[in-house]
């Protein structure tokens, strides 16, 4: 009986050249036990040090500074922030699409890429997932608290009260309630069905009675029959379909937020677009801050492999072009349309001296810095795209800011303009959502499966019934 | 073996058992979080056992007669004890009960009546237009001529409010019988409650009354 | 305790290999059998003539309910229950009804999703024999395991045994269920 | 104006008296012995009254879960304490009107006050009073916020110490029994002018009583003037009434008659009638330095220092009189250099052509000569019987009015009030210590002071004074008619009536305020009750004694030099708000932009953007201005329009002890003020400090947008439809939306259907409105810091934009770097083109948008429409999101960013915000407070109790964190709905309707006294605001937004004469038509 081959000049032989298929998705590849060791290396081994000067700091951001804020601008009132008359909305709205946008590349990688068989997805897909499901949860904080009264958050809800009264449902605001809501519950179960298979991998290597129980319990009794999977993977198939739909859902929904509203520059039937590639791009920006770091401290170089960096960075730079495009629209129709608010508000963009600050940030980076990426040797130095990550989603939010404040503080009425300048608290906000965000990502790094391991296994040669890797004997094709 | 077979049955139940809960959640936030004046039963101990049930049920005295202002004004008001005295000084003039209220009208101490029917600062309610255009105390307060102790009957909350401003016709009635608690258009119940539906779309019609809804209406 | 027999057991080292495996003993008639593999093995549900997953319908019916009750809430409560004059907008309209139901849609098609996998794979289920079974814990590796289940009709301890070694398993065993 | 029965039976002395009983309960003596309101603890004691006290949001219902988990349902048991005697004829809940009048320095102003179970809400002109429209000025509607000051003086005090009421009016008998002995010698007095007949009385008597005593009279701002100089013209007491609405023509010689003059409610009324659009429409020319109101209505401006306009003045006589005017021969008369002669001859012309219809008014900051010159020159005119009235200033029965001392030559008199001869020094009111630089040598000084500021410091004596709406009393109305002040309720403090004070001394056996007032009436009860009843008599009103063409002997004014870099000209005007200082408390008052600069809690140096250039300043340097060797240093504020090298100083800021409010704000211009008005040869040095100052409106420019649109008087007359042809904006004809609007379904059955018109051509925008509109929404005071932030709270607001010639703006594109001076508030003040400017204003409030764009982005329904087409606002119901507001496009919706109306007054200044965490309040931490009482604020218990007392129990207090908006006083309406409704019982007249006088006026509507807005039912075809909508100037802003605004505009008519050098197009016209933005229309 062909028994199967395991030694690395075995595979090198059988392996199919590489000019028949793509870059492998596994760089040296020595078989599934070999894989399995090392994609649940990282949860079962001791926590290096980096984590910790990591995860301190994050965690103090985000177990202090962020409930100061929080609790100083509940008990006293929105004034505590910087936002004003006319600028009604300041950071707080600002960073709510901001982490929205974060959010929307962690789905669109892994559910679209799923959908069109990109196997190198695999290897970065839980990554991504857990960056949606964190900045999801920092993204619905902040309509939440922004309001004036966030003891009254449950008007917006349809409880049945004594007050015969029911929420707007004309309102934009309520479409996001909705939309927010589905969007966290969604990726967070899309996440977690993901790594049920995983829980049970670990599962069975734990040594430890309480890792035992803990991902026993997690795995929900997984134990990976084929009537299991049969279920499973139809299951995924369909989530990986309502994920897709809800990144182009969601955006534009907080997209309608602004171009229902009858603000210039806001009032743009581009915008559901605008902010779904403008999401995406931002998101993009931020799996290449995550991922670069993370492959290296991890130790995953070989699984999360340049060539898949590099294809991050090519996809960022396609929505980079897209949104370059956008802006151009904006300013063309600005001026086309001769509407002299609309003309007023874009000339103000890049010339309004007092935001223009913003706007040249908007144009350096995302239109800009966006152009490196057509080069191969920027795309494959990993501390470039590093800088442009980072550069891209400080691009993103001067952009949102641009939207919010620079729309807002000159409107119709000259006797209304004014200025906003964020207070320290609204900055002392963001920098508590950010230490959350990133402390629960360290703490998800650290305790589950950051990488889908029985998915990769899923795309080895090995995993194929038809291949000799898989097992088939010489010329055995289906019977 | 880290879990016994039982534990195979504990989805079901914490299914079960979530669905209880938030269910609970659901009617307390109903119940709880909407403003707290759905407060029927209330009924406080006042400084004098007054009963109405005496006054207005068997003596029959018109609810006019003491809240006098309650055609005029947006606030049916309590009677100073000097009004208490007109009778009061033939009647019972020396029984105990009735100190505090003896004292008042002699040296104009207030009586610390304690308020039963309490809506909201945010909510406006006008007795005057009410009353002159046919909305009877009952409507809101019961049958206070049969009560010994006032209590509240209705909920007083704005549904309870909105109730009564979506269909007018169901409880107006001819202006000269609102303090006559008891009236009904028939002795017979099916009649009378034809008529009303009959003579209330008449009124409705004819006195040109509105259904306000909108928030105008109370909130100002 | 009650210790009952659960089925037997055997080993094979690759995806063709248990494809194979699986192949025979569907073909010598057996129902109550799965085998266990680490990722989804291409083929194999068409050997277990598995059918199509009603996964899809659950998500379908899921999702369509949730879609027609958003419906119904926006016009009960905006046109119906209390309807008030908003922006010179109508009272109810497709605009304003699309983009809530849809998005709902989506949630009710998730979670019907998930809900339909775990019902039709009777998860959570903490307690199974297998994990009891010594070398299970490797079908989560690399190895990849048949079993075939006492309570098959044709199930026979020495034969399914005898037919388990024939086709290529290894460490052939029997699984016992312990409470 | 509705005087319910039972005011009509005893008018206020009755219910003066009902609280008289409620103050022997015993409540009452405890409360004396807590030194604690009498009034004002009656009401917030009696429980009854606390049930119509104010309208509060309070966060219980916040947080009314946990508090029902916490302690079971808890609920605060509220008590219900009727009166013990039913007072007769009163019906609790009932809103009481009772006639007063607010006395001026010459003059006073009849009144209609609201009143709530005894406490005064809101105050309205009296509607009744002949000529009046019911109109006020701002002072007027701000001063009922004096009433609850939590800072006014509430004790009898004796160097410093308390001292008991009967212990003080002890000290006033031996007073007048020491001086009685020595005939007053070493008895002198310090009053403010008054026009009070039984004040004249009362002094004639200490005349008498103490021949050797002193009477001194000073007025930091003297109005007295316009009487002296025409007293002095025609040789007997007279006082000239101006009546700009039967003038064609009007020159103004630095008179600010809409603004900065006494009585300006009355000129604006009487100017807004003469300009009604149109043929036969007057025409003002305005000569001046500061950029006044006038200047900004005016047709013709002319700016020029202010020590110049004598000058000018001659120069026109010349040309009324021909050279027959002596001194024409005697000396050379040269128009000042730089000036446009034409511009002279041409204005004199037109008044010349106009004889009996022309009207020359000089402001009462010019010296006397150039009031004596134009009265002259209205001499020649003819204007005296036709434009100009004289009033005797003597009248009958009740004693001459004394005139008013003239501040300048007071200053003989005013020597001697530091002089030793001086023994005891009673001041009446006033606030010398501050305001008249003075330092008394009498051996005590006994004050009746309505504060504590600063001169309480220089007395040995001081007497809490009562409010006018607290005490008996009565004036002399500008046009000579007597008018009562009487009381609403007794005074919170205590405090002492003047007259009473005066009688004492004079030691008087009748000393109570109200018979003395009542024995000076005379005549029959009955009259004197219609007297009280009506707020006036006709039968005691003065009749004009005109002598026209009496040729009145011009004096000759010798010419100064213009001002320059090395001696600048300084004018002190009375600041539109604290008028001479005595609002500073008044937070309305400080919060309420300056008509003009649109500056709150400040005062500046005014300048013009040259001068600033010269001496190299910018906005907010502070600057030390050096005159007469003093100095004082303030903040320097570009003016547009403004004379070159005069410097404005406001009056009445800087004060040093004011109270929790008007402490510390501003500088003090009295430092370099010695009497007169205007002073040169200052020099002025920076001091490289900074400091902010906190505007409203931020931007200057219209940016040719068609907010505001004006026309010529002969282009309006060939186009009267230009505001919606000439301009874009205009609602296009075929948008045919996608749905029904369910307002028109509505519309079927509602009964009314609510408008409201601005009339740009009537408004000045002297800002009363927004004071009105504060007094009745009780809308909150956010202080500078928040205004500074652009959060205050008026939910109507005055936009004043300046339009200037666009060749003098440049290059306007907006994507040229350059043109910041156009964009930016920081580069405007540097700009070219403000040295000349016109100004517009633009009253902006919610407009009822049909189609309202705040609404429908409501995720709460917290904004809807009503079925009369209100856009209603659910103060409760709101979460605070501010879409809404985002949504708006005129930006009328404010938010409560913090707890404005329950922050204390010591914050109003401060950056910190008190949060509900950490702060205390009399020692008790307010989380425990709120717990204890969701109504408590964060504000000591005498400070809250005031300001609930003042506040309008009509209209909800909104708490922190919701949006707030104009309703059209939906409270109002509601009110007359409800009256109707309650009349009509079982009938079916419910609808209200002009012709029958129910429609309610909105405060704004009221208080305006040019009658500039109108509010009405649009459905019906009667009502005046129906008529209006139909005229042609009609437009509603920003109608290309399709939001079908409620609210609509009367475009604004000018009225220039071809003739004049600076004749052209209104430059807001100009500017559209050239402005970079609007070549094209919207689409």
């Amino acid at each position: 009986m062909a028994d199967s081959v395991t030694n690395l000049e075995e595979l090198k032989r059988l392996a199919p050249p590489a000019e028949l298929g793509r870059a492998p998705v596994v760089e040296g590849n020595q078989g599934l036990g070999w894989l399995t060791d090392k994609l649940s290396a990282f949860a079962e081994a001791k926590t290096p040090l980096w984590w910790w000067i990591v995860f301190l700091p994050a965690a103090f951001a985000a177990t202090v500074i962020f409930p100061v804020c929080l609790f100083y601008q509940v008990f006293t009132g929105v004034g505590v922030w910087g936002n004003n008359h006319p600028v009604m909305w300041g950071l707080d709205i600002v960073n709510f699409i901001w982490w929205v946008g974060v959010a929307h590349a962690g789905t669109l990688i892994s559910a679209l890429l799923f959908l069109t068989k990109q196997h190198w997805r695999t290897t970065i897909g839980r990554m991504a997932e857990a960056m949606t499901v964190f900045s999801v949860m920092m993204a619905g904080l902040y309509p939440a608290i922004h309001v004036g009264r966030a003891w009254f958050d449950w008007f917006m809800f349809p409880v049945p009260n004594s007050n015969g009264l029911w929420p707007q449902f004309k309102s934009p605001l309520m479409w996001d309630v909705f939309a927010v809501n589905t969007y966290l519950v969604v990726s967070s179960l899309f996440w977690f069905m993901g790594m049920i298979p995983d829980f049970a991998v670990l599962r069975d290597r734990s040594t430890t009675r309480i890792r035992k129980t803990i991902f026993t319990f997690l795995a929900m009794g997984w134990t990976g029959s084929a009537r299991q999977w049969h279920n499973y993977e139809k299951a995924y198939v369909v989530l990986c379909g309502l994920c897709t739909l809800l990144v182009f859902t969601v955006s534009s929904i907080v997209g309608l937020d602004f171009c229902t509203a009858q603000i210039a520059g806001w009032h743009a039937t581009i915008f559901p677009l605008y902010f779904v590639i403008g999401a995406v791009f931002c998101g993009f920006g931020m799996m290449l801050v995550l991922l670069i770091p993370l492959r290296k401290l991890c130790n995953l170089e070989n699984i999360i492999t340049k060539s898949h960096i590099a294809t991050v960075a090519k996809l960022a730079l396609v929505s980079g072009l897209i949104i370059d495009y956008i802006y151009m629209m904006e300013f063309f129709i600005a001026w086309y349309s001769g509407d002299p608010y609309e003309r007023w508000v874009f000339g103000h963009r890049l010339f309004g001296h007092t935001y223009m600050v913003m706007g040249w940030i908007l144009i350096g980076i995302n239109v800009c810095v966006t152009q490196l990426l057509w080069f191969k040797k920027i795309r494959s130095n990993l501390w470039a795209l590093f800088v442009i990550g980072l550069l891209i989603n400080i691009g993103m939010w001067s952009e949102r800011f641009v939207i919010v404040v620079g729309s807002l503080y000159q409107d119709f009425l000259p006797a209304n303009w004014g200025k906003y300048m964020p207070t320290i608290w609204d900055i002392g906000l963001y920098v508590g959502t950010l230490g959350a965000f990133f402390m629960l990502y360290l703490l998800f790094v650290k305790f589950l499966p950051v990488i889908a391991i029985s998915e990769v296994k899923g795309v080895m040669p090995e995993a194929d019934p038809h291949h000799p890797l898989g097992g088939a004997t010489k010329g055995a094709g289906h019977e | 073996m880290i879990f016994p077979k039982w534990t195979n049955s504990l989805p079901l139940v914490l299914l079960i058992g979530a669905g209880l809960a938030g269910g609970g959640v659901a009617a307390g936030v109903t119940y709880y979080l909407t403003p707290k004046y759905t407060r029927a039963g209330y009924q406080p101990v006042q400084p004098v056992p007054f009963s109405h049930k005496i006054h207005a049920g068997q003596l029959g005295v018109d609810c006019r007669y003491c809240h006098n202002g309650v055609e005029k004004s947006w606030f049916s008001n309590l009677p100073g004890a000097s009004t208490c005295m007109n009778c009061h000084n033939q009647v019972l003039k020396d029984d105990p009960r009735l100190q505090i209220i003896r004292d008042s009208a002699a040296n104009n101490t207030p009586v610390p009546w304690v308020q039963v029917h309490i809506v909201p600062d945010y909510v406006y309610f006008n007795h005057s237009v009410h009353v002159t255009r046919g909305i009877s105390c009952v409507a809101c307060h019961g049958r206070v001529d049969q009560m010994d102790e006032v209590r509240e009957v209705k909920s007083m909350s704005m549904s309870f409010c909105l109730d009564c401003h979506r269909d007018p016709a169901a409880n107006i009635r001819p202006p000269s019988k609102v303090t006559d608690l008891g009236w009904q258009w028939s002795t017979n119940a099916a009649e009378a409650e034809h008529l009303q539906e009959v003579n209330g779309k008449k009124f409705v019609h004819d006195w040109k009354v509105e259904s306000l809804q909108s928030c105008s209406a109370c909130h100002r | 305790m009650s210790e009952k027999l659960y089925g037997i057991s055997a080993e094979f080292d690759s995806p063709a290999a248990i494809l194979r495996a699986a192949k025979k003993v569907r073909d010598a008639g057996y129902r109550r059998w799965d085998a266990f593999t680490p990722f989804p093995v291409h083929g194999m549900d068409q050997v277990m003539q598995l059918g199509n997953s009603l996964v899809g319908w659950v998500s379908l019916a899921m999702g369509a309910g949730a879609f027609a009750s958003v419906v119904g809430l926006l016009w009960f409560t905006n046109a119906f229950d209390y309807p008030l004059i908003v922006g010179g907008k109508p009272m109810f309209s497709v605009p304003m009804t699309f983009v809530p139901s849809y998005i709902m849609l989506i949630m009710g098609g998730a979670i019907g999703a998930l809900v339909g996998m775990l019902g039709l794979n009777q998860l959570p289920r903490l307690h199974h024999p297998l994990l009891d079974h010594k070398r299970f814990d490797l079908v989560s590796r690399d190895k990849f395991i048949l079993v075939i289940g006492a309570q098959d009709e044709k199930f026979c301890a020495t034969e399914t045994r005898k037919l388990l070694e024939g086709i290529g398993g290894a460490h052939v065993a029997l699984v016992e269920d312990h409470d | 104006m509705n005087h319910s029965p039972t005011s009509n039976s005893a008018t206020g002395k009755r219910y003066w008296r009902s609280l008289d009983e409620l103050a022997d309960t015993p409540e009452f003596k405890d409360w004396l012995h807590r030194e604690f309101p009498v009034g004002a603890s009656e009401m917030v004691e009696d429980g009854q009254s606390r049930r119509n006290f104010l309208k509060i949001m309070s966060a219980s219902f916040a947080f009314a879960g946990i508090a029902t988990l916490g302690a079971g349902c808890r609920r605060p048991e509220e008590k219900l304490e009727p009166y013990g005697k039913q007072p007769e004829n009163y019906t609790y809940g009932d809103a009481q009107y009772f006639a007063t009048a607010m006395p001026t320095r010459t003059g006073a102003i009849p009144l209609v006050v609201k009143s709530y179970e005894g406490r005064p809400v809101k105050i309205e002109g009296n509607s009744l009073y002949p000529g009046s429209n019911g109109s006020t000025d701002r002072y007027a509607q701000a001063s009922i916020l004096d009433l609850y000051d939590p800072d006014r003086a509430r004790h009898f005090k004796h160097d410093g110490k308390v001292v008991s009421r009967e212990e003080a009016l002890g000290f006033l008998d031996e007073l007048s029994k020491k001086f009685a002995a020595k005939s007053g010698e070493g008895l002198a007095f310090l009053a403010e002018s008054s026009t009070s007949p039984s004040r004249a009385r009362l002094q004639k008597i200490i005349a008498d009583k103490f021949p050797k005593s002193q009477w001194f009279t000073y007025d930091a701002i003297d109005s007295g003037i316009h009487q002296r100089a025409a007293t002095q013209a025609f040789g007997r007491p007279v006082k000239p009434v101006f009546h700009f609405d039967k003038a064609k023509v009007i020159l103004s010689l630095d008179c600010d008659f809409l603004g900065g003059e006494d009585d300006s409610h009355n000129h604006i009324r009487k100017f807004a009638a003469g300009r009604k659009a149109g043929e036969g429409m007057s025409r003002l020319y305005a000569v001046e330095s500061l950029f006044t109101l006038t200047g900004a209505s005016a047709d013709h401006r002319l700016r020029v220092a202010a020590s110049l306009i004598g000058q000018i003045a001659q120069a026109i006589s010349l040309e009324v009189f021909g050279l027959t005017l002596p001194q024409a021969k005697s000396a050379p008369v040269t128009v000042p250099a730089g000036l446009d002669a034409k511009w002279i001859s041409e204005c004199a012309k037109d008044l010349a052509a106009n004889p009996g219809n022309a009207l020359v008014v000089t402001g009462q900051r010019q010296p006397l000569e150039v009031h004596l010159l134009a009265l002259a020159i209205n001499s020649a005119l003819g204007a005296f019987g036709n434009t100009i009235d004289l009033m005797p200033s003597s009248l009958n029965a009740n004693g001459s009015v004394y005139l008013s001392q003239p501040a300048e030559i007071a200053g003989a008199d005013l020597k001697n009030l530091d002089s030793d001869s001086i023994d005891t020094l009673i001041i009446l009111g006033g606030n010398p210590a501050y305001n008249l630089n003075w330092s008394s040598k009498a051996k005590s000084v006994v004050r009746l002071g309505y504060y504590e500021d600063e001169t309480t410091e220089k007395s040995k004596w001081n007497f809490p004074a009562t409010h006018y709406l607290e005490s008996w009393g009565d004036a002399i109305t500008s046009d000579g008619s007597m008018v009562p002040v009487q009381p609403l309720i007794q005074p919170l403090f205590g405090g002492l009536n003047e007259l009473e004070f005066i009688a004492r001394i004079a030691g008087e056996s009748q000393t109570s305020a109200y018979e003395i007032v009542r024995s000076g009436f005379g005549d029959t009860d009955e009259n004197w009750k219609k007297f009280l009843f009506a707020g006036y008599v006709q039968s005691a009103k003065a009749v004009p004694t005109n002598d026209n063409g009496k040729a009145i002997e011009a004096p000759f004014i010798k010419s100064y030099s213009p001002p320059s870099a090395n001696g600048f000209e300084v004018i002190f005007y009375r600041d539109a708000k604290l008028d001479d200082g005595r609002y500073a408390n008044n937070g309305w008052m400080q919060e309420l932009p300056d008509p003009i600069t649109k500056m709150t809690w400040d005062n500046a140096v005014l300048i013009s953007r040259k001068t600033a250039r010269d001496i190299g300043v910018a906005n907010g340097d502070i600057v030390e201005i050096s005159l007469n060797g003093k100095t004082v240093s303030g903040p320097i504020w570009t003016q547009p329009g403004m004379a070159d090298y005069s410097l404005g100083l406001a009056l009445g800021y800087g004060r040093e002890k004011a109270g929790r409010v008007g402490t510390g704000v501003g500088f003090n211009a009295y430092k370099i003020f010695f009497g007169k008005y205007i002073e040169t040869g200052a020099t002025i040095k920076k001091t490289g400090e900074t400091y902010t100052l906190a505007c409203t409106q931020h931007h200057w420019s219209m940016e040719g947008r068609p907010a505001v649109r004006e026309a010529n008087l002969d282009e309006f007359i060939k186009e009267p439809t230009f505001a919606q042809e000439k301009f874009h904006g205009v609602e296009p004809p075929v948008v045919q939306s996608l749905y029904p609007n369910p307002l028109d379904e509505a519309k079927k059955t509602a009964l009314h259907q609510w408008g409201m018109t601005v009339d740009l051509n009537a408004c000045v925008g002297c800002g009363t409105c927004v004071v009105a509109c504060q007094s009745e929404n009780n809308i909150p005071i956010v202080g500078k810091d928040q205004v500074k932030r652009g959060r205050e709270m008026h939910w109507m607001r005055i936009d004043r934009y300046y339009t200037s010639d666009p060749k003098r703006k440049n290059n306007p594109s907006i994507f040229d770097p350059r043109s910041d001076e156009n964009q930016t508030d920081e580069k405007q003040q540097f700009a070219e083109w403000i040295d000349d400017v016109q100004a517009v204003n633009q009253p902006m409030l919610c407009q009822q948008c049909e189609a309202a764009p705040c609404e429908s982005v409501c995720p709460v329904n917290a904004t809807v429409h009503d079925q009369e087409g209100l856009n209603v606002m659910a103060y409760n119901r709101c979460i605070g999101t501010r879409y809404c507001s985002n949504n708006c496009p005129y930006k009328v919706r404010r938010f409560n960013y913090l707890d404005f109306n329950k922050r204390p007054l010591t914050e109003l200044k401060g950056t910190i915000y008190s949060t509900t965490l950490t702060h205390k309040t009399d020692g008790e931490w307010d989380l425990l407070r709120w717990w204890k009482d969701p109504n408590s604020g964060m504000r000591s218990e005498d400070e809250w109790d005031l300001i609930k007392l003042s506040k309008n129990p009509d209209v909800t207090v909104r708490m922190r964190g919701v949006m707030e908006k104009c309703t059209y006083c939906t409270q109002r309406i509601e009110h007359a709905k409800i009256a109707q409704k309650a009349k009509a019982g079982a009938s079916d007249h419910v609808r209200l309707s002009e012709a029958a006088g129910t429609v309610p006026k909105t405060a704004c509507q009221q208080a305006c006294p040019a009658g500039a807005i109108t509010f009405g039912d649009v459905s019906d075809p009667d009502s005046s605001v129906s008529k209006l909508k139909l005229l042609p100037q009609n437009y509603s802003v920003l109608a290309d937004l399709l939001t079908k605004p409620r609210t609509t505009y009367l475009a604004r008519i000018r009225n220039p004469n071809p003739h004049m050098p600076d004749y052209h197009d209104p430059f807001s016209t100009e500017e559209y038509e050239n402005g970079s933005l609007t070549k094209k229309g919207t689409s």
